[in-house]
């Protein structure tokens, strides 16, 4: 079976992520990146958690003068709808409904990047209350966890994107059947990082 | 290389049980989102009593590690077969990293 | 199918070098640059020995040599070591596990130029105002405190090179996983494709702790953030423990790739069956897994207390168990065997006291209270070495021999190779058994030199003659290989008459599509039961017909050379203005070629049944 | 195959005597253990290279059987062994044996030197020393005594000194060997252990024990050495003592040194303190101490102590220690300033 081959909706296979050698590579290729990626996050985890509250001068502000409940509220909202809808995307995809898929994956990408808005309205003003990337080991630590994971939304949406131009007028097949499964992917590994986030540094933060 | 298919060769048959199949899954999907949408408000409100951190702290921790085994499970189909390498590398690597963070918090100390 | 089969001008060879995604071709790229770089390496611990020699020495001076040590350690390991082993697996596991290709052959050519640049920018530190000079572990505190740019021509190699070995280590695990031809189950894996296997999986575990500290470290000394600056809340010992938590997992990368190699050669020219093939993969893995729970045994002297020092200190011990296993059945696949002390035998034979020796004496490193005193010393540079040395270069030297056949279709020369063998084991030896008393006697590492009246004069002469000798037998492996290619004698598919896996079935070099049929695995040493049962080759699997075959691409050289762009800009930041465009020209080649790689499709091309036909028993070129 | 045996034990008997004779110098060795810390450490070592050494036999006999009895001599296949369940557990098996012998010692000497209880009691008597190091020189501050020494630590002999080590530039390392393992000296922390000096044989090393810097510290590294001077306890009070009653800079003896004196208090009193009751936090001491420069036994760690070497190090010190914290701090001397410079410093003496 060519990749390219024009299927329909009779023909199209039940995993269409896994049906070809070059989909099957893939598909493990990507899963082991991200249990390379796991172990990255948590060592940017376990750094910022060392350094958490370290500042030069007692002047600077806390996680606990700096995180609101709200904000992080929204942005976590976002972010997991977000995670739905790609799931949903994934679903058409697998019914082979290219419209629809393509729907639920700008939708996807249109959540992502309200998140990315909402991520870059609260570095400003963390800037503005004197936490600045510069300022202390504890801004550091924080802007480089987080970031790290504000750039992966980042690159998330350019690939979206990208495969949603892409292939905007040629409906799916094989070879891009998989692309959107591993991209899918890598959303919701996104969403698991962010999981920690909201949990390890905005609500722990909070707690103290 | 010859892909394996698992058609029992009657494709309208085949895809009548497959639909129902990934209709049933997407319930399964729907109802492990509205689950972490409540741990989410769960873990916020916990926070927002300001309780005892003892207690809050652990708490959200638990939280967030069972909305990721339905994003694990459910949302990126761990769950389905053909997994096996996925999950083994999957969890090695949460291993090293939880190491990790663990000797970070402890041994890190000044 | 002469097509694919013509001479070549000397350009078009180079342009098919640069543009390659063939995993043979690749491997001889690695072997190549690897082996550059060894020389490089090699030249760099000669001129160490040769300014210890003497008290008082100013061959170089004090800081030129914290240079040399720097560059030494991490040109050795990050990129002659590693990559050289890279080599062999893209050369070998492939073909072992009966596939066509790698999972991402592009991939492959692109991992490939990432560590090739990364490379080249890190050497490139020694015409640009100085290499990294803080050793190869680069500690923080002296790291954050070096002047001048080595430091951050390190930290920026390194982040590429490593994005290639990490690219390269996924690349191996998808192979290994998907692509093992029928009946090939795990349990009838090679031993050297396990140990790539298991090593792959350490990088993809390792890598990532690296790529953070040297992030880290990136953005303090350039960007101005605050990680490992005390005064700021930061702290230095983050760095410590993400270098090793990378750090000594990375010495099982070296070494397990290098047991394979050995188990491979040991079974061959035994002719014997590896003995208790399961335990061997069974400790296999286990390295692996202990590898990550022991790193902070290289910080028993930071101060991190008696309960994880002594935590540390068991687990460390417990590898030596699984290593043991090992040890004892490469004993006992030869006993009882028909061994033939060919020149890759050699290696593998004096390789089983050489390790031993550094083996045991990394136990006793293990001892953590008495850690305190080895610590920084000689006697660590001894263990090292002998582990090192005795291991992977030992293992690459074997391997070189035992599968230059495989790759370029003739044989090195047998006596020259044991020339080599002595020489350089006579050497080795010599350089690096009396540095475990100097250690002993009070001489710390990493010193430039040393004061008469401490008595370490004589040992330290031993020393550098030994390091002579072993330059010399580098120097007739060179020649070894100058003689070989000029005379090029071709050999058939199993040149050494008694392989036992699948590479062995298949002409050398092998055709660039590997097998016409895939063969049909009926059990461990997949080859050598054919061989038995009276057949000349595999029973293919399936019948003949068209092959996929990947097309070959410049983009990952383009890909890689842009993060070389962006590096130097990095390198400048807040010095020069055009630092920032620098940067943000580079990462444009690179994203943008990542670009049209996504954009532009590439399905590669068919090689037509009637075409392999045509091919049968001409041994193609590949 | 026999002789071969023998003549493996007999060059294995010669390289052991020549190893226990050649233990290295008994002021340096760590194998002239000197102290309680150095004796735990190296009774380790000795259970460990005997544990090693043993390991190493067993594989060399299989290892030189297997060359002599199974060389190939004729083109039969050996039978194909799958390999052997009872050989596998006695190889698993005493090798954690082996390992569990060694492990107990192992994390029983790693508590007790750990051991610093009795630093933190209250109205201890226990000796301690604020170890700071610098790019290429050691500062001893007594916290309890009130007095700070650079360069030569002195030590009371047969009772456990107590050390707190921090860095202030970048991390090093506090070696003694002969005496007892290292400790870094973090930038970060404060790094705790202690010490014992036994008087008999530090005796047999002369008093004079000699200390390294262990961890790569910059260009001077090789070079950052120290050295410590291990006297009886009535030795050291007299000299805690002595110490103590220099209140204020000595009074230079001759005219030379006066006019030293002079040239020391325009260009190098800024940097160097030359009385031992330094008020000053740890952080403001940028250079050594010199209230005792005249009893140390080397100029700067490395040179001999003598005035030629003195003049030497203050003419051009970058040419000593390279990367250095004092080339260029201050003004070009000339010959006449050096003589009087060195005269006076080498009378800056608190024993007579
Ligand atoms: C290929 C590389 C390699 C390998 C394989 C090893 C293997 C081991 N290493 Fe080594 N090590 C290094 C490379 C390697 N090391 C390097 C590069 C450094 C220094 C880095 C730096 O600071 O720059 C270092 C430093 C180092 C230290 C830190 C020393 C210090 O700085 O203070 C320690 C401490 O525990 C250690 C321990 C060990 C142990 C226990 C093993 C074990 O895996 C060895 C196991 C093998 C055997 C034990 C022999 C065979 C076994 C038997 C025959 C069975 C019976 C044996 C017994 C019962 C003991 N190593
Ligand atoms: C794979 C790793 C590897 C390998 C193979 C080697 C190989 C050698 N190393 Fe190694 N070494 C390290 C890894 C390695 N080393 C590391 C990690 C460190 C620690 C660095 C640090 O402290 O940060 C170290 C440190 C180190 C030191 C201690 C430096 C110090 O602490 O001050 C010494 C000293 O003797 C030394 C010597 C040698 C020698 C003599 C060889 C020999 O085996 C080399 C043999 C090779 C040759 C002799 C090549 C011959 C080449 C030619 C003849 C040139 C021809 C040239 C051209 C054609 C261009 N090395
Ligand atoms: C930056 C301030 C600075 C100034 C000014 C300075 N020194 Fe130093 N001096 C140092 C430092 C730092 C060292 C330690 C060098 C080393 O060992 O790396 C040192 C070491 C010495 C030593 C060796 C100390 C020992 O215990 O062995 C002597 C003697 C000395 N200086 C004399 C002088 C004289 C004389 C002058 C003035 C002419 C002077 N110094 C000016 C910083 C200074
Ligand atoms: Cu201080 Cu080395
Ligand atoms: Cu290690």
């Amino acid at each position: 079976m060519h990749a390219e081959e024009k299927l329909t909706y009779e023909s199209w296979p039940a995993e269409p992520e896994r049906s070809t050698l070059e989909a099957k590579n893939k598909f493990t290729g990507f899963w082991l990146f991200l249990g390379g990626e796991t172990v990255l996050f948590s060592s940017l985890f376990a750094t910022y958690l060392a350094l958490k509250d370290k500042v030069p001068d007692s002047s600077m502000p806390l996680a606990k003068d700096l995180f609101e409940l709200p904000l992080t509220f929204v942005a976590t909202m976002l972010l997991l709808t977000s995670s739905l809808t790609s799931v949903y995307a994934i679903y058409q995809m697998k019914n082979f409904n290219f419209k629809k898929m393509m729907l639920w994956f700008g939708i996807t990408a249109l959540l992502g990047a309200a998140f990315l808005g909402s991520e870059v309205y609260e570095f400003t003003n963390y800037v503005h209350e004197g936490h600045k990337f510069t300022s202390s080991a504890f801004g550091s630590a924080f802007y480089t966890l987080v970031g790290f994971h504000g750039g992966h939304v980042a690159f998330g949406l350019m690939w979206c994107l990208t495969l949603m131009i892409r292939n905007a007028k040629r409906g799916l097949n094989l070879y891009n059947a998989p692309k959107f499964y591993v991209f899918s992917l890598y959303w919701h590994f996104i969403d698991v990082v962010w999981v920690f986030i909201f949990s390890v540094v905005y609500l722990m933060g909070m707690v103290g | 290389m010859a892909n394996q298919q698992t058609n029992s060769g009657n494709p309208r048959v085949d895809h009548e049980y497959r639909r129902r199949k990934s209709a049933e899954e997407m319930r399964y999907q729907v109802v492990s989102f509205s689950l972490m949408i409540f741990l989410t408000l769960v873990a916020f409100g916990a926070v927002a009593m300001k309780g005892s951190a003892w207690f809050t702290v652990p708490f959200i921790i638990l939280l967030a590690v069972v909305q990721v085994v339905f994003q694990l499970y459910y949302f990126m189909h761990m769950s389905h077969k053909g997994h096996e390498a996925p999950s083994l590398f999957l969890y090695s690597g949460l291993l090293v990293g939880l190491i990790t963070i663990l000797t970070f918090m402890t041994i890190i100390w000044w | 199918m002469s097509t694919y089969a013509q001479k070549k001008g000397f350009g078009a060879t180079v342009w098919d070098f640069l543009t390659t995604v063939d995993h043979k071709k690749i491997a001889i790229l690695y072997l190549l640059a690897g082996g550059l770089f060894f020389l490089v390496g090699g030249l760099e611990a000669v001129f160490i020995r040769i300014q210890l020699a003497v008290p008082n020495n100013d061959f170089v001076s004090a800081g030129a040599f914290n240079e040399i040590i720097t560059m030494h350690g991490t040109t050795m390991i990050f990129l002659a070591a590693m990559p050289i082993l890279f080599g062999f697996m893209n050369a070998v596991m492939p073909l072992q596990i009966g596939a066509r290709d790698v999972a991402f052959p592009f991939l492959n050519a692109l991992g490939f130029w990432l560590f090739f640049f990364g490379g080249v920018f890190l050497n490139l530190s020694w015409f640009m105002g100085g290499a990294p000079d803080a050793g190869w572990t680069s500690y923080a505190s002296l790291a954050i405190h070096s002047k001048g740019h080595g430091i951050d021509f390190y930290v920026l190699g390194l982040q590429i090179s490593g994005l290639g070995t990490l690219i390269g280590g996924i690349n191996f695990l998808v192979t290994i996983i998907n692509m093992r031809a029928p009946g090939m189950t795990y349990m009838r894996m090679p031993l050297f494709t396990w140990t790539t296997f298991v090593a792959s999986a350490l990088i993809l575990f390792a890598f990532p702790p690296l790529t953070v500290g040297l992030v880290l470290m990136m953005f303090d000394r350039m960007f101005g953030s605050n990680f490992f600056v005390v005064a700021n809340g930061g702290n230095t010992v983050i760095w410590e423990h993400l270098f090793w938590i990378f750090g000594h997992p990375e010495v099982y990368i070296l070494v397990l790739p290098a047991f394979g190699i050995f188990s491979e050669i040991f079974s061959t020219f035994s002719r014997k069956r590896l003995f208790g093939y399961s335990s061997m993969v069974f400790a296999t893995v286990l390295i692996g897994f202990l590898g990550f729970m022991v790193w902070a045994h290289h910080m028993f002297t930071t101060g991190l207390g008696p309960v994880a020092n002594a935590i540390f200190a068991v687990a460390t011990m417990a590898i030596g168990v699984p290593t043991g296993i090992k040890i004892f059945n490469w004993l006992f696949t030869m006993w009882g065997g028909s061994v033939k002390f060919t020149a890759p035998m050699h290696w593998a034979f004096a390789f089983i006291p050489s390790f031993i020796m550094g083996g045991v004496t990394g136990v006793m490193l293990a001892a953590a209270a008495a850690d305190y005193q080895y610590h920084d010393t000689y006697f660590v540079v001894a263990h090292f070495h002998y582990v090192i040395v005795g291991g992977v270069v030992f293992s690459i030297f074997a391997g070189v021999q035992y599968w230059w056949p495989k790759i370029f279709g003739t044989m090195l020369n047998e006596t020259l190779g044991k020339l080599t063998f002595w020489l350089f084991f006579i050497g080795f030896h010599m350089t690096f058994f009396i540095q475990h008393f100097l250690g002993l006697w009070g001489m710390p590492r990493r010193v430039f030199t040393y004061l008469p009246g401490q008595g370490f004069d004589t040992a330290n002469m031993i020393s550098s003659i030994g390091a002579l000798f072993m330059s010399l037998g580098v120097i007739v492996l060179l020649i070894n290989v100058v003689v070989t290619s000029v005379k090029n004698v071709k050999v058939g598919d199993d040149p050494w008459g008694d392989g036992r896996t699948l590479e062995w079935a298949i002409p050398s070099p092998p055709p660039f599509y590997n097998f016409k049929q895939l063969p049909l695995v009926r059990g461990l040493d997949a080859f050598w039961i054919e061989k038995m049962e009276g057949k000349k080759g595999m029973t293919p699997a399936e019948p003949l017909g068209d092959i996929h075959m990947p097309n070959a691409s410049f983009l990952p050289f383009v890909i890689a050379f842009g993060l070389f762009i962006a590096a130097f800009g990095a390198l400048y930041n807040g010095e020069h203005s055009w630092a920032i465009p620098v940067i943000v020209i580079g990462l444009l080649v690179t994203f943008g070629s990542m670009l049209v790689r996504s954009v532009k499709d590439d399905h590669g091309f068919h090689i037509h049944k009637e075409e392999l036909m045509d091919d049968n028993d001409k041994g193609v070129k590949a | 195959m026999k002789r071969l045996a023998k003549w493996r034990l007999i060059s294995f008997l010669a390289i052991l005597t020549l190893v226990l004779s050649g233990c290295g110098e008994p002021y340096l060795s760590a194998l002239k253990p000197a102290g309680e810390v150095a004796d735990t450490q190296y009774d380790l070592m000795k259970l460990s290279t005997f544990i090693m050494v043993g390991v190493i036999l067993v594989v060399v006999i299989i290892f030189v059987t297997v060359f002599f009895r199974f060389r190939r001599k004729d083109d039969t296949i050996p039978k194909q062994v799958e390999g052997s369940h009872k050989l596998e557990i006695i190889w698993t098996v005493i090798p954690i044996l082996l390992l569990l012998i060694l492990a107990v010692p192992t994390v029983a000497a790693t508590f007790k030197l750990a051991n610093v209880d009795q630093m933190d009691k209250k109205n201890s008597k226990a000796l301690v020393i604020n170890v700071r190091s610098h790019l290429y020189w050691w500062d001893f501050e007594y916290p309890n005594q009130k007095i700070v020494t650079s360069q030569e630590l002195v030590v009371p002999t047969d009772e456990k000194v107590y050390f707190n080590l921090k860095s202030l530039d970048v991390k090093h390392s506090f070696w003694i060997p002969a005496v007892g393992g290292k400790m870094d000296t973090n930038t970060d922390n404060e790094n705790k252990f202690w010490l014992e000096f036994d008087s008999k044989r530090a005796n047999d090393a002369g008093g004079l024990f000699y200390g390294k810097c262990a961890e790569l510290c910059g260009p001077s590294h090789a070079l950052m050495d120290f050295k410590v001077k291990a006297l009886s306890r009535d030795d050291f009070d007299s000299w805690v003592k002595s110490m103590k009653d220099v209140k204020k800079p000595q009074k230079a003896q001759t005219d030379l040194a006066a006019e030293g004196q002079e040239i020391f208090n325009n260009s190098c009193i800024g940097c160097h303190a030359v009385t031992p009751s330094n008020q000053m936090p740890d952080t403001a001491r940028m250079a050594p101490n010199l209230t005792n420069f005249g009893d140390r036994s080397r100029v700067a760690g490395v040179l001999d102590h003598n005035k030629e070497d003195l003049k030497n190090w203050i003419r051009d010190p970058e040419k000593y220690k390279p990367g250095n914290m004092m080339t260029n701090k201050y003004p070009k001397m000339s010959e006449d300033q050096l003589d009087a410079l060195a005269e006076y410093l080498m009378g800056l003496k608190v024993q007579q």
